[in-house]
Protein backbone atom coordinates (compact mmCIF):
# COMPACT_ATOMS: atom_id res chain seq x y z
CA UNK A 1 0.00 0.00 0.00
CA UNK A 2 1.48 3.48 -1.08
CA UNK A 3 0.75 6.32 1.11
CA UNK A 4 1.42 9.35 -0.46
CA UNK A 5 2.45 12.82 1.46
CA UNK A 6 -0.77 14.49 -0.05
CA UNK A 7 -4.66 12.97 -0.17
CA UNK A 8 -4.42 9.08 -1.14
CA UNK A 9 -7.01 6.46 -1.90
CA UNK A 10 -5.87 5.37 1.77
CA UNK A 11 -5.68 8.81 3.51
CA UNK A 12 -7.81 12.29 3.58
CA UNK A 13 -5.87 15.20 3.30
CA UNK A 14 -4.56 15.80 6.83
CA UNK A 15 -2.95 11.86 6.31
CA UNK A 16 -5.74 10.17 8.54
CA UNK A 17 -6.75 6.91 7.07
CA UNK A 18 -9.88 6.81 5.17
CA UNK A 19 -10.10 3.39 6.65
CA UNK A 20 -9.23 2.74 10.43
CA UNK A 21 -9.33 -1.05 10.08
CA UNK A 22 -6.77 -0.50 6.72
CA UNK A 23 -4.26 0.04 9.96
CA UNK A 24 -0.86 -1.98 10.97
CA UNK A 25 2.30 -1.22 12.29
CA UNK A 26 4.03 -0.78 8.89
CA UNK A 27 1.71 2.01 8.13
CA UNK A 28 2.02 3.37 11.47
CA UNK A 29 5.38 3.83 10.79
CA UNK A 30 4.91 5.21 7.44
CA UNK A 31 1.85 7.65 9.10
CA UNK A 32 4.38 8.74 11.64
CA UNK A 33 6.95 9.01 8.82
CA UNK A 34 4.68 11.86 7.06
CA UNK A 35 4.44 13.81 9.90
CA UNK A 36 7.92 13.80 10.42
CA UNK A 37 8.18 11.26 13.40
CA UNK A 38 10.47 8.35 13.29
CA UNK A 39 8.76 5.52 15.88
CA UNK A 40 10.51 4.73 19.00
CA UNK A 41 9.92 2.30 21.36
CA UNK A 42 8.47 5.19 23.65
CA UNK A 43 6.03 6.16 20.40
CA UNK A 44 4.66 2.62 20.61
CA UNK A 45 4.17 2.60 24.04
CA UNK A 46 1.54 5.67 23.70
CA UNK A 47 0.31 4.12 20.28
CA UNK A 48 -0.25 0.62 22.07
CA UNK A 49 -1.94 2.14 25.12
CA UNK A 50 -4.42 4.48 23.07
CA UNK A 51 -5.14 1.74 20.59
CA UNK A 52 -6.00 -0.54 24.36
CA UNK A 53 -8.36 2.34 25.37
CA UNK A 54 -9.94 2.92 22.39
CA UNK A 55 -11.05 -0.63 22.15
CA UNK A 56 -11.86 -1.29 25.80
CA UNK A 57 -13.86 2.83 25.85
CA UNK A 58 -14.37 3.55 22.41
CA UNK A 59 -12.79 6.82 23.13
CA UNK A 60 -9.49 8.57 22.32
CA UNK A 61 -8.69 9.47 25.73
CA UNK A 62 -8.32 13.38 26.36
CA UNK A 63 -5.47 14.24 27.08
CA UNK A 64 -5.02 14.67 31.01
CA UNK A 65 -6.49 10.96 31.10
CA UNK A 66 -3.83 10.29 28.54
CA UNK A 67 -0.87 11.72 30.62
CA UNK A 68 -2.54 9.84 33.69
CA UNK A 69 -2.40 6.80 31.98
CA UNK A 70 0.92 7.14 30.29
CA UNK A 71 1.97 7.98 34.25
CA UNK A 72 0.25 4.12 35.87
CA UNK A 73 1.22 2.54 32.77
CA UNK A 74 4.99 3.32 32.11
CA UNK A 75 6.07 6.00 34.98
CA UNK A 76 6.22 9.62 36.22
CA UNK A 77 9.14 10.25 33.71
CA UNK A 78 6.37 9.46 30.77
CA UNK A 79 3.48 10.56 32.38
CA UNK A 80 3.65 13.99 31.47
CA UNK A 81 2.47 16.14 28.87
CA UNK A 82 6.48 17.69 28.11
CA UNK A 83 7.10 13.48 27.30
CA UNK A 84 4.05 13.57 25.00
CA UNK A 85 4.87 16.87 23.24
CA UNK A 86 8.52 15.95 22.20
CA UNK A 87 7.83 12.62 20.73
CA UNK A 88 4.82 13.55 18.96
CA UNK A 89 5.49 17.24 18.09
CA UNK A 90 2.88 19.95 18.14
CA UNK A 91 -0.58 18.88 18.91
CA UNK A 92 0.07 15.66 20.07
CA UNK A 93 -3.67 13.76 20.24
CA UNK A 94 -4.23 14.85 16.56
CA UNK A 95 -1.06 12.81 15.44
CA UNK A 96 -1.06 9.98 17.87
CA UNK A 97 -4.83 9.62 16.37
CA UNK A 98 -3.47 9.47 13.03
CA UNK A 99 -0.43 7.13 13.51
CA UNK A 100 -2.36 4.97 15.65
CA UNK A 101 -5.55 4.69 13.43
CA UNK A 102 -7.78 6.15 15.56
CA UNK A 103 -10.63 8.28 14.13
CA UNK A 104 -10.22 11.61 13.24
CA UNK A 105 -11.27 13.84 16.35
CA UNK A 106 -13.58 16.86 15.43
CA UNK A 107 -11.04 19.61 15.17
CA UNK A 108 -12.43 20.76 19.05
CA UNK A 109 -10.60 21.38 22.16
CA UNK B 1 -16.77 27.15 40.14
CA UNK B 2 -20.06 26.16 38.74
CA UNK B 3 -20.49 21.90 39.59
CA UNK B 4 -22.68 20.49 36.62
CA UNK B 5 -25.54 17.48 36.74
CA UNK B 6 -25.80 15.81 33.70
CA UNK B 7 -29.44 14.19 33.44
CA UNK B 8 -29.67 11.76 30.51
CA UNK B 9 -33.43 10.91 29.82
CA UNK B 10 -32.87 9.55 26.87
CA UNK B 11 -32.55 5.41 25.43
CA UNK B 12 -29.69 4.89 23.40
CA UNK B 13 -29.24 4.08 19.61
CA UNK B 14 -32.51 4.84 18.52
CA UNK B 15 -31.29 8.71 18.51
CA UNK B 16 -28.06 10.01 19.10
CA UNK B 17 -29.13 12.15 21.66
CA UNK B 18 -27.44 9.52 24.75
CA UNK B 19 -24.42 9.77 22.76
CA UNK B 20 -24.49 13.38 22.39
CA UNK B 21 -24.93 13.55 25.79
CA UNK B 22 -22.63 11.51 26.99
CA UNK B 23 -20.38 13.84 24.62
CA UNK B 24 -21.09 16.62 26.37
CA UNK B 25 -20.49 15.45 30.18
CA UNK B 26 -16.96 13.93 29.15
CA UNK B 27 -16.09 17.50 27.71
CA UNK B 28 -17.79 19.12 31.08
CA UNK B 29 -15.53 16.89 33.13
CA UNK B 30 -12.26 18.94 31.91
CA UNK B 31 -13.51 21.93 33.25
CA UNK B 32 -15.68 21.24 36.74
CA UNK B 33 -16.91 18.99 38.60
CA UNK B 34 -19.60 16.79 36.93
CA UNK B 35 -22.23 14.20 37.67
CA UNK B 36 -24.49 12.36 36.28
CA UNK B 37 -28.20 11.34 36.63
CA UNK B 38 -30.02 8.67 34.27
CA UNK B 39 -33.78 8.94 34.59
CA UNK B 40 -36.74 7.49 32.91
CA UNK B 41 -35.44 5.58 29.33
CA UNK B 42 -32.26 6.76 29.94
CA UNK B 43 -31.25 4.07 32.14
CA UNK B 44 -31.58 2.28 29.51
CA UNK B 45 -27.89 3.62 28.06
CA UNK B 46 -26.50 1.25 31.58
CA UNK B 47 -27.26 -1.88 30.24
CA UNK B 48 -24.41 -4.11 30.01
CA UNK B 49 -23.89 -6.58 26.92
CA UNK B 50 -25.20 -3.84 24.82
CA UNK B 51 -23.54 -4.80 20.60
CA UNK B 52 -24.14 -3.17 17.79
CA UNK B 53 -21.73 -4.31 15.85
CA UNK B 54 -24.62 -5.63 13.45
CA UNK B 55 -26.83 -2.21 13.53
CA UNK B 56 -23.91 -0.26 12.86
CA UNK B 57 -24.37 2.13 15.63
CA UNK B 58 -21.21 3.17 18.22
CA UNK B 59 -21.01 1.22 20.85
CA UNK B 60 -20.55 4.22 23.25
CA UNK B 61 -21.78 2.02 26.41
CA UNK B 62 -18.57 0.79 26.50
CA UNK B 63 -17.19 4.47 27.33
CA UNK B 64 -19.68 4.60 30.56
CA UNK B 65 -16.29 2.68 31.87
CA UNK B 66 -14.13 5.60 31.28
CA UNK B 67 -15.66 8.03 33.61
CA UNK B 68 -13.89 6.92 36.67
CA UNK B 69 -10.62 8.25 33.92
CA UNK B 70 -12.58 11.21 33.48
CA UNK B 71 -13.33 12.23 37.54
CA UNK B 72 -16.66 11.79 36.90
CA UNK B 73 -17.32 10.44 40.39
CA UNK B 74 -20.79 10.43 41.31
CA UNK B 75 -22.78 8.26 39.14
CA UNK B 76 -26.88 7.63 39.69
CA UNK B 77 -29.92 6.50 38.46
CA UNK B 78 -33.26 6.79 40.11
CA UNK B 79 -34.84 3.88 41.75
CA UNK B 80 -38.39 4.50 41.04
CA UNK B 81 -37.61 4.37 37.14
CA UNK B 82 -35.10 1.17 38.24
CA UNK B 83 -37.68 -0.69 39.67
CA UNK B 84 -40.61 0.38 36.90
CA UNK B 85 -38.32 -1.43 34.25
CA UNK B 86 -37.65 -4.71 36.24
CA UNK B 87 -34.04 -3.84 36.37
CA UNK B 88 -31.29 -3.82 38.67
CA UNK B 89 -28.27 -2.58 39.56
CA UNK B 90 -26.50 -6.18 38.57
CA UNK B 91 -28.01 -5.60 34.94
CA UNK B 92 -25.79 -2.51 34.48
CA UNK B 93 -22.31 -1.79 33.18
CA UNK B 94 -20.50 0.16 35.56
CA UNK B 95 -21.69 0.86 39.43
CA UNK B 96 -24.40 2.93 39.69
CA UNK B 97 -26.09 4.46 43.05
CA UNK B 98 -30.05 4.40 42.43
CA UNK B 99 -31.50 7.47 44.41
CA UNK B 100 -35.23 7.86 45.55
CA UNK B 101 -37.13 10.82 45.23
CA UNK B 102 -35.93 13.11 47.57
CA UNK B 103 -32.26 11.67 47.15
CA UNK B 104 -32.88 13.31 43.16
CA UNK B 105 -34.15 16.21 44.64
CA UNK B 106 -30.95 16.74 47.01
CA UNK B 107 -28.66 15.43 43.73
CA UNK B 108 -29.92 18.63 41.93
CA UNK B 109 -30.28 21.17 44.40
CA UNK B 110 -26.45 20.26 45.05
CA UNK B 111 -24.95 21.63 41.66
CA UNK B 112 -25.11 24.69 40.45
CA UNK B 113 -26.11 24.16 36.93
CA UNK B 114 -28.60 21.32 35.77
CA UNK B 115 -28.11 20.13 31.93
CA UNK B 116 -30.14 17.72 30.34
CA UNK B 117 -30.12 15.28 27.54
CA UNK C 1 -36.82 27.12 44.45
CA UNK C 2 -36.29 25.26 40.81
CA UNK C 3 -38.15 26.07 37.43
CA UNK C 4 -38.66 22.86 35.63
CA UNK C 5 -39.75 23.70 32.20
CA UNK C 6 -41.83 20.54 30.29
CA UNK C 7 -42.21 20.61 26.57
CA UNK C 8 -44.33 17.52 25.94
CA UNK C 9 -47.06 15.66 27.83
CA UNK C 10 -44.48 12.35 28.29
CA UNK C 11 -41.59 14.13 29.80
CA UNK C 12 -43.61 14.66 32.91
CA UNK C 13 -42.98 10.99 33.65
CA UNK C 14 -39.37 12.25 33.50
CA UNK C 15 -39.48 14.51 36.51
CA UNK C 16 -42.45 14.37 38.87
CA UNK C 17 -40.56 12.63 41.32
CA UNK C 18 -38.25 15.40 41.03
CA UNK C 19 -40.14 18.66 41.36
CA UNK C 20 -40.06 19.74 44.82
CA UNK C 21 -42.72 21.50 46.71
CA UNK C 22 -41.31 24.84 46.26
CA UNK C 23 -40.34 24.58 43.10
CA UNK C 24 -42.51 25.83 39.28
CA UNK C 25 -43.48 24.49 36.62
CA UNK C 26 -43.44 25.81 32.91
CA UNK C 27 -45.12 24.53 30.71
CA UNK C 28 -44.37 25.24 26.89
CA UNK C 29 -44.59 23.76 23.32
CA UNK C 30 -46.86 20.51 23.41
CA UNK C 31 -46.19 20.64 27.57
CA UNK C 32 -49.02 23.25 27.55
CA UNK C 33 -51.68 20.01 26.93
CA UNK C 34 -50.75 19.22 30.99
CA UNK C 35 -52.33 22.55 31.60
CA UNK C 36 -55.22 20.89 31.27
CA UNK C 37 -55.70 18.79 34.20
CA UNK C 38 -54.85 20.22 37.32
CA UNK C 39 -51.73 19.18 38.52
CA UNK C 40 -49.94 19.10 42.01
CA UNK C 41 -47.31 21.79 41.13
CA UNK C 42 -47.35 25.73 40.52
CA UNK C 43 -47.75 25.77 36.69
CA UNK C 44 -47.35 28.34 34.61
CA UNK C 45 -48.00 27.80 30.91
CA UNK C 46 -46.49 30.15 27.80
CA UNK C 47 -49.70 32.07 26.47
CA UNK C 48 -48.03 31.66 23.11
CA UNK C 49 -48.29 27.76 23.20
CA UNK C 50 -51.46 27.92 24.59
CA UNK C 51 -52.98 30.08 21.94
CA UNK C 52 -51.87 28.49 19.17
CA UNK C 53 -53.42 25.41 20.36
CA UNK C 54 -56.63 26.90 20.92
CA UNK C 55 -56.77 25.65 24.68
CA UNK C 56 -57.22 29.78 25.99
CA UNK C 57 -60.43 28.69 27.71
CA UNK C 58 -59.67 24.98 28.39
CA UNK C 59 -56.46 25.43 31.18
CA UNK C 60 -57.23 23.91 34.19
CA UNK C 61 -57.89 26.88 37.04
CA UNK C 62 -54.72 26.50 38.95
CA UNK C 63 -52.51 26.99 35.40
CA UNK C 64 -51.48 30.32 34.79
CA UNK C 65 -51.00 31.88 31.26
CA UNK C 66 -47.86 34.05 31.33
CA UNK C 67 -45.29 35.12 28.55
CA UNK C 68 -41.63 35.25 27.73
CA UNK C 69 -40.64 37.86 30.35
CA UNK C 70 -42.89 36.40 33.07
CA UNK C 71 -40.90 33.00 32.04
CA UNK C 72 -37.52 34.84 31.91
CA UNK C 73 -38.26 36.64 35.70
CA UNK C 74 -39.43 33.06 36.87
CA UNK C 75 -35.82 31.66 35.97
CA UNK C 76 -34.40 34.53 37.54
CA UNK C 77 -36.25 33.65 40.42
CA UNK C 78 -34.79 30.16 40.31
CA UNK C 79 -31.82 28.51 41.53
CA UNK C 80 -31.41 26.87 38.21
CA UNK C 81 -33.44 26.11 35.59
CA UNK C 82 -33.79 22.18 34.45
CA UNK C 83 -35.73 21.20 31.63
CA UNK C 84 -37.36 18.00 30.91
CA UNK C 85 -38.59 17.01 27.28
CA UNK D 1 -28.32 38.32 35.21
CA UNK D 2 -26.61 36.32 32.22
CA UNK D 3 -27.88 33.82 30.51
CA UNK D 4 -26.90 30.50 28.89
CA UNK D 5 -29.62 29.66 25.81
CA UNK D 6 -29.26 25.64 24.72
CA UNK D 7 -30.65 24.56 21.90
CA UNK D 8 -31.62 21.18 20.55
CA UNK D 9 -34.35 21.15 17.79
CA UNK D 10 -33.90 22.20 14.59
CA UNK D 11 -36.30 24.71 12.71
CA UNK D 12 -39.47 23.00 11.21
CA UNK D 13 -38.93 19.48 13.29
CA UNK D 14 -39.47 21.16 16.28
CA UNK D 15 -40.68 24.31 18.14
CA UNK D 16 -37.48 24.20 20.42
CA UNK D 17 -35.09 27.03 18.06
CA UNK D 18 -38.55 28.78 18.00
CA UNK D 19 -38.63 29.03 21.35
CA UNK D 20 -35.58 29.63 22.45
CA UNK D 21 -35.73 32.43 20.19
CA UNK D 22 -38.54 33.86 21.97
CA UNK D 23 -36.78 33.35 25.06
CA UNK D 24 -33.69 34.82 24.22
CA UNK D 25 -35.39 38.24 22.87
CA UNK D 26 -37.12 38.17 26.18
CA UNK D 27 -34.06 37.80 28.18
CA UNK D 28 -32.94 40.89 26.56
CA UNK D 29 -35.72 43.04 27.21
CA UNK D 30 -35.94 42.26 30.73
CA UNK D 31 -32.32 43.75 31.18
CA UNK D 32 -30.46 40.80 31.44
CA UNK D 33 -27.81 39.67 28.78
CA UNK D 34 -26.83 36.36 27.04
CA UNK D 35 -23.26 34.56 27.15
CA UNK D 36 -23.84 32.51 24.53
CA UNK D 37 -26.06 30.17 22.24
CA UNK D 38 -25.11 27.12 21.77
CA UNK D 39 -26.54 25.34 19.39
CA UNK D 40 -26.75 21.10 20.02
CA UNK D 41 -28.19 17.83 18.43
CA UNK D 42 -30.31 18.73 15.65
CA UNK D 43 -30.49 22.70 16.94
CA UNK D 44 -27.23 22.88 14.48
CA UNK D 45 -29.82 22.96 11.38
CA UNK D 46 -30.83 26.23 12.33
CA UNK D 47 -26.94 27.19 10.94
CA UNK D 48 -27.72 25.47 7.59
CA UNK D 49 -27.69 28.79 5.31
CA UNK D 50 -29.73 26.49 2.46
CA UNK D 51 -33.42 26.92 4.57
CA UNK D 52 -35.68 28.09 2.10
CA UNK D 53 -38.83 27.70 4.13
CA UNK D 54 -42.20 28.41 2.37
CA UNK D 55 -43.22 32.80 2.53
CA UNK D 56 -45.79 32.04 4.45
CA UNK D 57 -44.15 30.51 7.44
CA UNK D 58 -41.57 31.83 9.78
CA UNK D 59 -38.11 32.21 8.45
CA UNK D 60 -36.60 30.88 11.94
CA UNK D 61 -32.78 30.50 11.15
CA UNK D 62 -32.26 34.78 9.67
CA UNK D 63 -34.10 35.44 12.37
CA UNK D 64 -31.81 33.90 14.88
CA UNK D 65 -28.94 35.29 12.35
CA UNK D 66 -30.67 38.88 12.71
CA UNK D 67 -30.95 38.53 16.51
CA UNK D 68 -27.12 37.37 16.89
CA UNK D 69 -25.79 40.12 14.33
CA UNK D 70 -28.24 42.83 15.79
CA UNK D 71 -27.27 42.06 19.63
CA UNK D 72 -23.72 40.96 19.22
CA UNK D 73 -24.41 37.79 20.54
CA UNK D 74 -22.29 34.33 20.17
CA UNK D 75 -24.43 31.57 18.12
CA UNK D 76 -22.23 28.79 18.41
CA UNK D 77 -22.65 25.66 16.73
CA UNK D 78 -20.94 22.28 18.06
CA UNK D 79 -19.01 21.06 15.58
CA UNK D 80 -19.16 17.60 16.22
CA UNK D 81 -23.10 18.02 16.07
CA UNK D 82 -22.49 20.14 12.28
CA UNK D 83 -20.25 17.09 11.16
CA UNK D 84 -22.70 14.46 11.59
CA UNK D 85 -25.70 16.70 10.00
CA UNK D 86 -23.69 18.52 7.19
CA UNK D 87 -23.14 22.04 8.47
CA UNK D 88 -19.98 23.10 7.39
CA UNK D 89 -18.22 26.21 7.47
CA UNK D 90 -15.23 26.63 4.64
CA UNK D 91 -12.48 25.15 7.14
CA UNK D 92 -14.21 21.96 7.71
CA UNK D 93 -15.68 21.76 4.20
CA UNK D 94 -11.86 21.40 3.42
CA UNK D 95 -10.63 19.43 6.23
CA UNK D 96 -13.03 16.86 5.09
CA UNK D 97 -12.86 17.04 1.39
CA UNK D 98 -16.42 17.91 0.78
CA UNK D 99 -17.79 19.79 -2.02
CA UNK D 100 -19.42 22.82 -0.43
CA UNK D 101 -20.14 25.02 2.90
CA UNK D 102 -23.08 26.24 3.98
CA UNK D 103 -22.69 27.77 7.52
CA UNK D 104 -24.79 31.00 7.89
CA UNK D 105 -23.54 34.34 8.38
CA UNK D 106 -23.82 35.13 12.41
CA UNK D 107 -23.10 31.71 13.34
CA UNK D 108 -19.65 29.88 14.18
CA UNK D 109 -18.81 26.38 14.76
CA UNK D 110 -17.11 25.74 17.97
CA UNK D 111 -16.76 22.72 19.98
CA UNK D 112 -18.39 21.23 22.99
CA UNK D 113 -15.99 23.30 25.31
CA UNK D 114 -17.87 26.42 24.55
CA UNK D 115 -21.17 24.87 25.91
CA UNK D 116 -19.44 23.74 29.11
CA UNK D 117 -17.88 27.36 29.60
CA UNK D 118 -20.98 29.05 29.13
CA UNK D 119 -22.54 26.95 31.77
CA UNK D 120 -19.97 27.29 34.12
CA UNK D 121 -20.04 30.81 33.78
CA UNK D 122 -23.70 32.22 33.37
CA UNK D 123 -26.22 32.53 36.12
CA UNK D 124 -28.66 30.68 34.30
CA UNK D 125 -28.73 27.83 31.88
CA UNK D 126 -32.09 27.23 29.96
CA UNK D 127 -32.26 24.30 27.76
CA UNK D 128 -34.54 24.25 24.76
CA UNK D 129 -35.16 20.31 23.89
CA UNK D 130 -36.74 17.94 21.74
Amino acid sequence: MVLAVTSSPETDKEGFLRNTGDWNPAIAERLAELDGITLTDDHWEVIHLVRDYYQNYRLFPANRVLVTKVREAFGQSKGNSIHLMKLFTGKPAKHIAKIAGLPKPPNCD
Amino acid sequence: MSTILFVFSRPPHGSINAQEGLDALLMGSAFTTCSVLFVGDGLMQLVAGQSTDDLGTKNFSLSFGALKDYGVTRIACSKPDLLARGLNKDDFLIEVESLNAAAMQAFIRNHDKVLNF
Amino acid sequence: MIVHTINKVSALGLCNNLIAEDDKVVLLEDGVYLGLQPLPFLVFAIRFDVDARGLGGLLAAHTESIDYSDFVRLCAEADKVCSWF
Amino acid sequence: MNFAIVVHGAPYSSEACLSALKFAKAVLASGHSINRVFFYHDGVHTANSLIAPPQDEAPVSEQWQEFGTGNNIELIACIASCLRRGILDETEADRYEKSGSNLAPGFTISGLGQLIDASINADRVVTFGV
